[in-house]
């Protein structure tokens, strides 16, 4: 739609950002199609009801499939022409400032496209068996195809407005799924929480463009990676802390990570795409797109290192003490984003290799919950792993599913997640040593944590209340477990083996940094699996060889504080929540009082004023000619004043 | 243009009406309601007529322009014409017209004192003064027409509101007088000025703009026009006639008087108050943004502290005007453009919000946040309706607002970055306001206060669609607003002195987007 | 004397004793108008500075002013004062006990105030040689003279228009004060007529004759105990005060519900 | 001696009239003090017009006489008239009218 | 001496086309005193209601036609002025002189009669009263008293030395001391009025009579021409001319109602029959502020920066005490009485500007405010408790509902006084605030701007319990008014939207007149 070829400035060297045509013109179908669903499931009321589901499902398989070919095109250019452009309209024109409503698909966004509708698909089929006997199911449907759509706007914008916009429509999403079964009001509770924490992430989002818009007069990526070389070493680490702040609202890391654990409460498929496998990963994306901002500051970089480094450990802590299985989860995908962000503040060193973990995170964390969210539907709902035990038996298909996924994100070569996490702590050593031993604790607690699931709820024996009858899931939810499975053993070494990752981001996120390492990387990753094996150990010994309690044990003070996720949620009650409670009825009591109150007050007074002066007119002509009389000492005497 | 007096039809074709209305007999309550309907809706065609042939980039400041002497003596006249700021705010307040006179169609039956028709009549009449209002380019007129507006909303509080209504309503009329007198002590300060500047003096704006003006008399003046659209607009400290206000009318009432009327005052600050006294808008803007910034916040604390729904909606606007006018007073053309799409997305969400309250406090009998619960379980289209509303009011991208909300802050980050940064907390806030309301009134358990509630009948819809349809036209497509609006901006603007703020590094030759040249030729 | 007292443009010494000697008189007098506790007191101090007050008209040139003052005011004026102080009681007396909370007080320290200002200006004020109307009065040709000719000529609308202060004087005092008959009076024989044709040719009987009460208000019983309407005034049984006895106010209540029913 | 000593005593005279229309109680010696404030006025107006040889003075003197003449009567007539109807010719009594 | 005399002697001039509006008054009220004296008691009050009303239009009439092409000259031996402003409150005068003789002849509103006593002479409540109310007696001298009282007012404005001055204030105020006495219902109350204005009237005349000796002394002359010719010359006699000039101010604001010489105001609007209190608000200010203006700016023209300041100072005390005042009164006429008082403070405004536009604006403030108030006291005659008017408050509750026209009327006068735009009051704070603002009084417009808003408190309070509140239990009647006050409150309305709405024309009128002549 616009000008030509226009020049893309990356480390990496040249890119051509091309105009889109061919297949690349459809790009605006990607995000169309699952919200053509959105708006026809949630406007088109009761009528939806049969074929709203299906319908959301097939749309977001057409622009799966739409994004394969894109992909299987793509694959066909040269890598420096990997980069599309398209403009759909001008949305904001003001001035020398406009926003445009366009699209940049690019090696990075086609990598989120494809795990966004794939996995996304994948989560529409389970849900038609979980969701199956739900009266909503068709909003619920609605909400995930809007999901599908916000987030594929997110990383298809070509400018920061639009990403803002879908990094908001995410946030929604996310809110209304959270709170799908809100008629229970901690789940509405916490779907606030979600939406409210997120909300303070986005201040950065919203100061970032204001930044940029002031400095560049633009959002558009194009422009401002041109124009930041340029700008002050302040500005840019404003706005890449301001950036990171947004990350770390959306991607739940410190300090605004606390409204994950509770927006498990959203159906589990929901917990699987949005707070697993997609929208949790959007900060990583925004700082891997931000690359060229990240490259010029070290100072934002540490501090993305250090959130990132911090949020690793914090989850993998937590996630050693929760006994409800999708909160274990959770901590877990807390502290693998931290993988990620720590990875991603590495700079070029590690933009790709956060990448690498957020795609096969994406599918064995994807696995892992739905697999989760097998074993509660074959449980009735139950999350209290404590209530669990042995069920392998009963539910083989996801047990092996779940197990496969056990295995890639602990790191067990060949799965997945050995390789892209192995990746990440070598970069991460090579950095800086304090940050790779961080890496590799993470590492070996992540295998304690993750065993001690595995171990509670398919392994030992059957701790379940008696009308338990657990069962294998139906098949449009074990398929979907199945594929997700598979991806999280080959996907690893697929994108590993050539650096294809590498390669294929290279355009984007410039090429990889060589790192020196002091020690070879074969006695790293052994020292690595070694750590992770001994976590294995740990929890072996304490969850299969002594049998679970059903009541938790009271546990150390560490246990007791992780299980209370740190005290985070008790530390924002007691210093914003409460605090801010009070400043607002104080304020509504000031509101009323104080500045009606004198309003009213000069209301009062005037009429008390009125009422006093009254009394003066007492019905007494004498008092009238005092007054008079008065008046014309007060006349002359103003008369003569005058003249003084 | 043509000689049409469009714009003279559009202002007295309601009153007409109203007068029509309001004497009919008893028993043609029906009649009435049909009438004002067909009314608001010609008004909206001949609207829309007006703006299809409105030349957003027209060399004379004002278009469909009309003037006659009124009083000659005193350099007054009849004078009315749009640009492109008041086209937009004519077309929003019009646009709401019908959807309010529809969402009030029941508001005045069960009403022991006054007729149905008197409610409609009012309502006309102040769709009618609300055209005068933003199309007046005589000061003098526009006096008039500011100051009429207060009677028919008087009595539509006094006559139809509910509770304390009318303490509500007087302490609306008496706030309003406050300002609106001394607002007429600074006009005729600006009169006699005038004739001192030019000659002879005049009301009317094409000779006032731009008039040289002492810097001393500047702020005097300044201060007397700027209190009276602080307190209609309002601003903290001066706010709290709203809440009483929206509190006690009608949802219809409170929507043309928020949504709509309000307005007047940010529209004259950009109309009036910038153009003629530049130094002193300049003198006092970090004064004023000051005090949008803290109307901002204050608000939107204050709106987390409501149990009452209405007070609620009043206290986010309090807010919201806060942004328009940091907008207003960045001095740039984002923050400016930016408040005025801002100004007509307000309009939108607040209806909506107002109009979707309504609904609900017409079911339940009450207006406290806390005698409902659970309304998604028994309405859930309402409570859909409920939640668009308020979304609409957080500045969901999509929606109108945030396109208003974000310009703004865009733009008065260019000018006043501390006060944006602050700003900006108000985004969190309203996100607690709306849904800390949404999940009490709508979500948890269905409770014994919401059984038997009835979801939307097909009136309703009626009335929520085309507000949902504008807030998402404008929400994904403004531009068509953008350019009627800037060229108006760029006018206002051009009357100060202040730098433009320019980008430090002017990128705009290189984005694929940002292109200066975007805006014509694609 | 004419000549002496009015065409002297400056203060001879005879004028300054004959000053010296009324001014306090005249001061005096007006101090006592306030001082009397009887109005007609009042009334015959406002008198003697009224003719004080003549005397310095004169002895500033101002005869025929002197004259009329003594004719008009202190002769017609003052006397319709006295006039309507017999009618309103003659020997009624202020109470000297002040009633309104620091009127006096206050009435006196502004008084006092007004008056310094007053002076004050006087004092300040440098005036010209006095002229005196002796000027004025020869070229009329002489003092009535001049005041006529003023009267006459240039003052003549005015001096109509006072004649509109007077009927109004007379209309007004009609108004309020005439009562009008609306029938004509009816000649004693007439009345005695009718006296004798009527049922009562004797008098009435007087209020309170054999009730408990000797007021007028209190009708007489008859002899069979009920009570007298006749008795009381008119003008009382319009107002409806008239005092029963206890039984008889019983008697009447029964009366009224039996009708009701 | 000065002639503005008669101005001295027209200002005196003035005042105690006007001392007494806020002492006195009774309507009718209320009146007779404001008959003495339009002496007094009536003294200066002589004054002055010796003051500046100017007839008109006393002209103006003549006419106030006449006008308080109707003046008074007027007065009276309301003074009695209240007179009939409270038996009271006290300043103070008729004070229904007040607040 | 006599030949002498005839030697020196000439004849007056008597411009009688200037005259001859104050003259036709005059004779017809002269007319009336012997109708009153010769007429049998029959048909003599429809003979003084006719020759009332005709005298009126006919002096109307000739104001138009004969007076006002010739205006520009002194008449009368230079004892009148009739200039721009003279003509122009002359015909004010006569218009709502007319307007409030049309409520004067209203009979319909209360079962026994006009608004006035039979005898002013009988003992209230006495038996010899009850008589004449029932032999539907009436008081007819009314009619000769309120047209010398016209006269009075005509000859105020246009006086131009302080005796004609001070005659025409006697002549205007005599007649309505009695008039103010005269009332039908609650007599006690009318006749304390009647003693109070009366006796501070004649306290506030002695005031401007002793202040109009100091203005005679310093200048040496009593006309008004002469004393601005002496305003140079006479420096040594300045402290005269203080004292004068407000003396003579206090005689005419006690006349106009300003604060501290108010106290009057409400006590005898309250007391006096209602068509004589319409009758006084509007006719009676408008005649004291046209001899107001007369003096201060013809005979005290060049000497403003002296007395602007005390005119500050009394239009502040007016506008704030006469509005706060108003806010706690329970009977309308006397919220009335009191929004007189502050609508007097904003009239003042004008005054104090002390130009041309401070002259017009004042003109035309006059005229809007005499047209709504005679409007606004013609509604309260109409709302009745059984006999006599219903004032409480909160009797008026819920008005609108039952009579949706009288409410809507009054809340229209009430809205002009208040100062809403499209009604006459608006654009008359309009000048005089401009005036003001040119004038260089910008102060007092902003407390006047800011007063008008609590004064709109109290108007609004009306409309309020009209329409906002439920009637009471015992609802007054409404008496059906008669075609007289029907026409009057119609041309009051009419001139009330229509001065708001095209007051072109009337400010034309008034600029052209705002000239006075020395």
């Amino acid at each position: 739609m616009n000008a030509a070829a226009v020049v893309h400035w990356s480390e990496g060297g040249q890119q051509v950002v091309s105009d889109a045509t061919g297949v690349f013109g459809l790009t605006w179908l990607l995000i169309a199609l699952p919200l053509l669903g959105a708006v026809v499931l949630l406007l088109g009321g009761r009528r939806t009801n049969s074929f709203g589901p299906l319908l959301a499902t097939a749309l977001v398989g057409v622009a799966f499939l739409l994004g394969l070919v894109q992909f299987l095109q793509m694959v066909g250019e040269p890598a420096a022409d990997r980069s599309f452009a398209q403009s759909l309209f001008t949305w904001a024109p003001i001035g020398d400032f406009s926003v445009d409503v366009g699209f940049q698909l690019d090696p990075l966004s086609m990598a989120f496209v494809l795990l966004v509708t794939f996995v996304g698909g994948l989560v529409h089929v389970y849900s038609l068996g979980y969701m199956a006997n739900d009266p909503d199911r068709r909003r619920f449907f609605g909400y995930l195809n809007l999901f599908v759509a916000s987030m594929l706007l997110l990383v298809l914008a070509s400018n920061y407005v639009l990403v803002y916009v879908g990094w908001e429509g995410v946030g929604l999403a996310s809110y209304l799924l959270i709170g799908f079964w809100n008629a229970k009001a901690e789940y509405a509770t916490a779907a606030k929480k979600a939406f409210v924490m997120n909300r303070v992430g986005d201040i950065g989002m919203s100061l970032a463009i204001m930044l940029m818009v002031t400095t560049f007069g633009t959002t558009a990526f194009s422009g401002v990676f041109s124009g930041v070389e340029q700008a002050s070493s302040g500005v840019v680490l404003a706005m890449g802390l301001l950036l990171l702040l947004a990350a770390t609202g959306k991607s739940a890391q410190l300090p605004l990570q606390a409204w994950l654990g509770d927006a498990m409460a959203g159906p589990t498929p929901v917990s699987a795409l949005i707070h697993a496998a997609t929208m949790v990963t959007a900060g990583v994306y925004l700082i891997v797109r931000s690359n060229p901002i990240f490259d010029l500051s070290d100072g934002a970089r540490l501090a993305v290192v250090l959130v990132g480094v911090l949020t690793l450990l914090f989850g993998a802590f937590v996630g050693t003490a929760k006994d409800d299985i999708k909160k274990a989860l959770a901590a877990s995908t807390m502290s693998q984003i931290g993988y990620m962000i720590l990875a991603a503040g590495l700079g070029p060193a590690g933009y790709a290799f956060a990448i690498f973990h957020l795609l096969t995170h994406g599918f064995f964390k994807a696995g892992l919950f739905l697999g989760a969210g097998s074993v509660m539907h074959g449980m009735d709902d139950e999350v209290n792993m404590r209530r669990y035990g042995g069920l392998r038996k009963a539910m083989p298909i996801t047990f092996i599913t779940f197990f496969v996924g056990y295995l890639a994100i602990i790191g067990i070569p060949p799965f997945a997640g050995f390789f892209s996490k192995d990746k990440i702590i070598e970069a991460a050593l090579a950095d800086n040593v304090w940050l790779g031993v961080a890496a590799i604790l993470g590492a070996g607690i992540t295998a304690f944590y993750m065993s001690r699931v595995v171990f509670m709820t398919f392994f030992g024996e059957q701790r379940w209340a008696d009308d338990v009858h657990p069962h294998e899931s139906p098949r449009s939810m074990t398929v979907p477990m199945v594929l997700l499975g598979i991806g999280s053993v080959v996907l690893g070494y697929v994108l590993y083996s050539g650096s294809r990752i590498v390669l294929w981001l290279e355009p984007v996120v410039g090429p990889e940094e060589e790192h020196e390492l002091g020690i070879p990387v074969l006695a790293i990753t052994a020292i690595i699996i070694a750590v992770t094996l001994v976590g294995v150990a740990i929890a072996y010994s304490m969850y299969l060889r002594k049998p679970v309690p059903v009541q938790a044990p009271l546990g150390t003070v560490v246990t007791r504080a992780a299980r209370q996720d740190f005290y985070q949620d008790a530390f924002n009650e007691s210093v914003f929540m409460r605090p801010g409670q009070y400043l607002t009825r104080f304020l509504v009591f000031f509101d009323n009082r104080v500045i009606d109150g004198f309003v009213n007050g000069s209301a009062a007074l005037i009429g008390g004023g009125s009422a006093r002066l009254r009394r003066w007119q007492t019905g007494f002509v004498r008092s009238y000619a005092l007054s008079m009389l008065a008046g014309a000492v007060l006349v002359v005497g103003v008369l003569v004043l005058v003249r003084l | 243009m043509n000689d049409f007096p469009v714009l003279s039809i559009l202002g007295l074709l309601p009153f007409a009406a109203a007068v029509v209305v309001g004497f009919l007999p008893h028993g043609r309550e029906l009649l009435a309601k049909q009438i004002a309907l067909v009314v608001s809706l010609v008004m909206l065609a001949l609207t829309v007529a007006m703006a299809i042939s409105f030349e957003p980039n027209a060399a004379e400041p004002f278009q469909f322009v009309e003037k006659t002497p009124w009083i000659e003596q005193f350099g007054i006249s009849y004078a009315l014409g749009v640009d492109g700021i008041a086209l937009v705010l004519i077309a929003m307040a019009v646009s709401l017209g019908p959807v309010v006179i529809l969402a009030g169609w029941n508001d005045a039956d069960d009403n022991e004192r006054h007729r149905p028709q008197t409610y409609f009549a009012l309502l006309l009449a102040l769709l009618g003064t609300i055209v005068f209002v933003f199309a007046a380019t005589d000061l003098f007129l526009f006096y008039v027409a500011f100051e009429v507006m207060l009677i028919p909303v008087y009595f539509l509080i006094g006559m139809f509101g509910r509770g304390q209504r009318t303490y509500a309503a007087v302490k609306f009329l008496l706030y309003s007088l406050f300002g609106g007198l001394l607002l007429l002590a600074a006009l005729i300060g600006l009169y006699v000025v005038s004739a001192r500047e030019l000659g002879t003096g005049t009301f009317d704006w094409t000779l006032l703009a731009g008039m040289p003006i002492d810097p001393d008399t500047q702020k005097i003046l300044f201060a007397g026009f700027f209190f009276a659209f602080a307190v209609k607009a309002p601003m903290v400290p001066v706010h709290t006639w709203l809440p009483d206000a929206a509190a006690s009318a009608t949802p219809a009432t409170s929507t043309l008087l928020v949504g709509v009327l309000d307005k007047v005052a940010t529209f004259a600050m950009l109309r009036m108050v910038i153009p003629i006294f530049p130094d002193a808008s300049e003198w006092a803007a970090p004064f004023v943004v000051t005090l949008a910034v803290i109307s901002i916040v204050y608000g939107a604390l204050v709106a987390i502290g409501q149990t009452d729904m209405y007070r609620l909606i009043a206290y986010t606007s309090v807010s919201h005007f806060g942004f328009i006018i940091l907008g207003i007073f960045a001095f740039t053309e984002i923050g400016g453009s930016g408040s005025v799409v801002y100004m007509v997305a307000h309009g939108l969400s607040t209806a909506a919000l107002f109009l979707v309250a309504g609904f609900l406090v017409k079911r339940r009998g009450s207006s406290l946040i806390p005698s409902f619960g659970g309304v998604q379980r028994v309405a859930p289209l309402l409570a859909g309706f409920f939640l668009v509303a308020g979304l609409s009011s957080l500045a969901m991208p999509g929606l109108a607002s945030f396109v208003g909300e974000l310009t703004v802050l865009i733009g008065s980050y260019q000018r006043w970055p501390v006060a944006a940064v602050i700003a900006v907390i108000g985004i969190v806030l309203s996100s607690l306001y709306v849904l800390i309301m949404y999940q009490r009134v709508a979500q948890g358990p269905e409770t014994e206060n919401v059984k038997g509630m009835r979801d939307a009948v097909p009136r309703e819809v009626v009335v929520f669609a085309p507000i949902l349809a504008l807030t998402l036209a404008v929400g994904i497509f403004p531009k068509p607003v953008f350019d009627v609006v800037n060229p108006a901006i760029e006018r206002t603007y051009s009357f100060l002195q202040v730098a433009p703020v320019e980008p430090e590094v002017p990128v705009g030759d290189v984005t694929t987007d940002g292109a200066a040249t975007d805006g014509e030729d694609s | 004397m004419i000549e002496l007292l009015a065409a002297t443009p400056q203060t001879s010494t005879g004028e300054a004793v004959a000053f010296w000697c009324l001014a306090p008189i005249a001061v005096g007098a007006a101090v006592m108008i306030l001082l009397s506790r009887k109005a007609v007191h009042s009334a015959l101090w406002m008198a003697t500075t009224m003719i004080v007050l003549a005397v310095l008209f004169i002895m500033q040139g101002g005869i025929f002013l002197g004259v009329v003052q003594v004719v008009v005011y202190t002769g017609a004026v003052m006397m319709l004062f006295l006039f309507v102080l017999m009618l309103v009681g003659v020997d009624a007396s202020d109470s000297f006990v002040e009633t309104l909370r620091a009127q006096r007080v206050a009435g006196i320290l502004l008084g006092a105030g007004f008056g310094v200002l007053l002076m004050a200006a006087v004092s300040r004020a440098t005036f010209p040689e006095a002229v005196g109307v002796g000027a004025a009065n020869d070229a009329a040709g002489g003092h009535v003279e001049a005041i006529a000719e003023a009267i006459f000529t240039r003052y003549v609308f005015t001096f109509e228009v006072v004649s509109i202060v007077l009927i109004t004087a007379a209309v007004g005092a009609m108004a309020l004060t005439h009562k009008e008959r609306l029938t004509p009076r009816r000649p004693q024989p007439e009345q005695s007529v009718d006296r004798i044709r009527s049922a009562h040719p004797t008098p009435h009987p007087s209020p309170g004759v054999y009730a408990q009460h000797n007021a007028v208000d209190t009708p007489a019983l008859l002899p069979d105990g009920t009570a007298s309407e006749a008795s009381v005034p008119d003008e009382l049984r319009r107002q409806g005060t008239v005092r029963y006895t206890e039984l008889e106010a019983a008697n009447r209540r029964a009366d009224e519900d039996g009708e009701r029913e | 001696m000065n002639p503005e000593n008669y101005l001295y005593l027209s200002s005196i005279l003035f005042v105690i009239g006007a001392v007494g229309v806020l002492v006195r109680r009774n309507a009718i010696v209320v009146f007779m003090c404001i008959e003495l404030m339009l002496n007094a006025s009536n003294l200066a107006f002589v004054s002055f017009a010796r003051l500046n040889g100017n007839i008109d003075g006393q002209v103006v003197a003549f006419f106030v006489m006449v006008v308080a003449a109707a003046e008074v009567v007027i007065g009276l007539a309301i003074i009695v008239t209240i007179f009939r109807t409270r038996r009271s010719a006290s300043v103070d009594d008729p004070n229904l009218l007040k607040l | 001496m006599m030949p002498h005399l005839a030697d020196g002697f000439t004849s007056p001039t008597f411009e009688y086309q200037l005259l001859a509006p104050m003259l036709i008054v005059f004779g017809g009220a002269i007319v009336g005193v012997l109708v009153e004296a010769f007429t049998p008691r029959g048909p003599r009050r429809t003979v003084q209601v006719a020759l009332g009303l005709v005298t009126l239009v006919v002096a109307f009439v000739v104001l138009l036609a004969v007076t006002r092409p010739k205006l520009g000259d002194l008449a009368a031996s230079g004892t009148v002025a009739i200039d721009g402003p003279a003509v122009f409150f002359q015909g004010t005068i006569l218009v709502l002189a007319l307007l409030s003789f049309l409520l004067f002849v209203e009979r319909g509103v209360d079962s026994a009669g006009d608004a006035f006593t039979p005898s002013g002479a009988t003992i209230p409540g006495s038996a010899s009263e009850r008589e004449l109310v029932a032999a539907r007696v009436s008081q007819t001298e009314v009619w000769p008293l309120a047209l010398f009282s016209v006269g009075g007012m005509m000859l105020f404005v246009a006086s131009n030395d302080l005796l004609t001055f001070f005659v025409a204030l006697e002549v205007m105020s005599l007649p309505l001391y009695l008039l103010v006495g005269l009332a039908r219902r609650r007599r006690l109350l009318s006749q304390e009025a009647a003693l109070k204005y009366f006796l501070l009237g004649s306290f506030s005349s002695a005031f401007l009579l002793f202040g109009s000796a100091f203005l005679f002394g310093y200048s040496g002359s009593i006309s008004f021409t002469g004393i601005y010719d002496s305003l140079s010359s006479g420096v040594g006699l300045d402290p005269l001319l203080l004292i004068g000039t407000g003396m003579v101010a206090i005689g005419l604001f006690f006349k106009v109602g300003a604060v501290p010489f108010h106290s009057w105001v409400p006590d005898v609007y309250q007391g006096a029959p209602t068509p004589v209190t319409a009758f006084m608000a509007a006719a009676t200010k408008v005649a004291a502020f046209g001899a107001m203006l007369r003096i201060f700016y013809v005979a005290l023209g060049d000497y403003d920066w002296n007395w602007r300041p005390m005119f500050w100072v009394v239009t502040i005390l007016t506008i704030v005490v006469g509005s706060i005042l108003a806010i706690t009164q329970t009977d309308i006429k006397r919220m009335l009485a009191y929004s007189s008082v502050a609508q007097a403070g904003f009239i003042l405004t004008g005054v104090t500007a002390a130009s041309d536009s401070g002259l017009s604006s004042t003109m035309f403030y006059l005229v809007a405010y005499g047209f709504a108030t005679i409007g606004a006291f013609a509604l309260v005659t109409l709302v009745r408790d059984g006999t006599s008017e219903a004032t409480h408050l909160s009797r008026w509750a819920g008005l609108g509902r039952r009579s949706p026209i009288i409410a809507a009327v009054l809340s229209l006068f009430l809205l002009s006084f208040a100062g809403i735009p499209l009604t006459s009051g608006f654009i008359g704070k309009f000048l005089v605030f401009e005036a003001a603002v040119n004038g260089g009084a910008t102060p007092l417009v902003i407390v006047g701007a800011i007063f008008s808003a609590v004064a709109a408190f109290f108007y609004v309070r009306v409309i309020v319990l009209m329409y906002f509140s439920d009637p009471p239990d015992d609802a007054p009647s409404l008496a059906l008014p008669g075609a007289a006050t029907t026409l009057a409150v119609a041309v009051c309305a009419a001139g009330t939207v229509a001065l708001g709405v095209v007051p072109g024309p009337v400010i034309d009128l008034a600029q052209e007149a705002a000239a006075f002549i020395r």
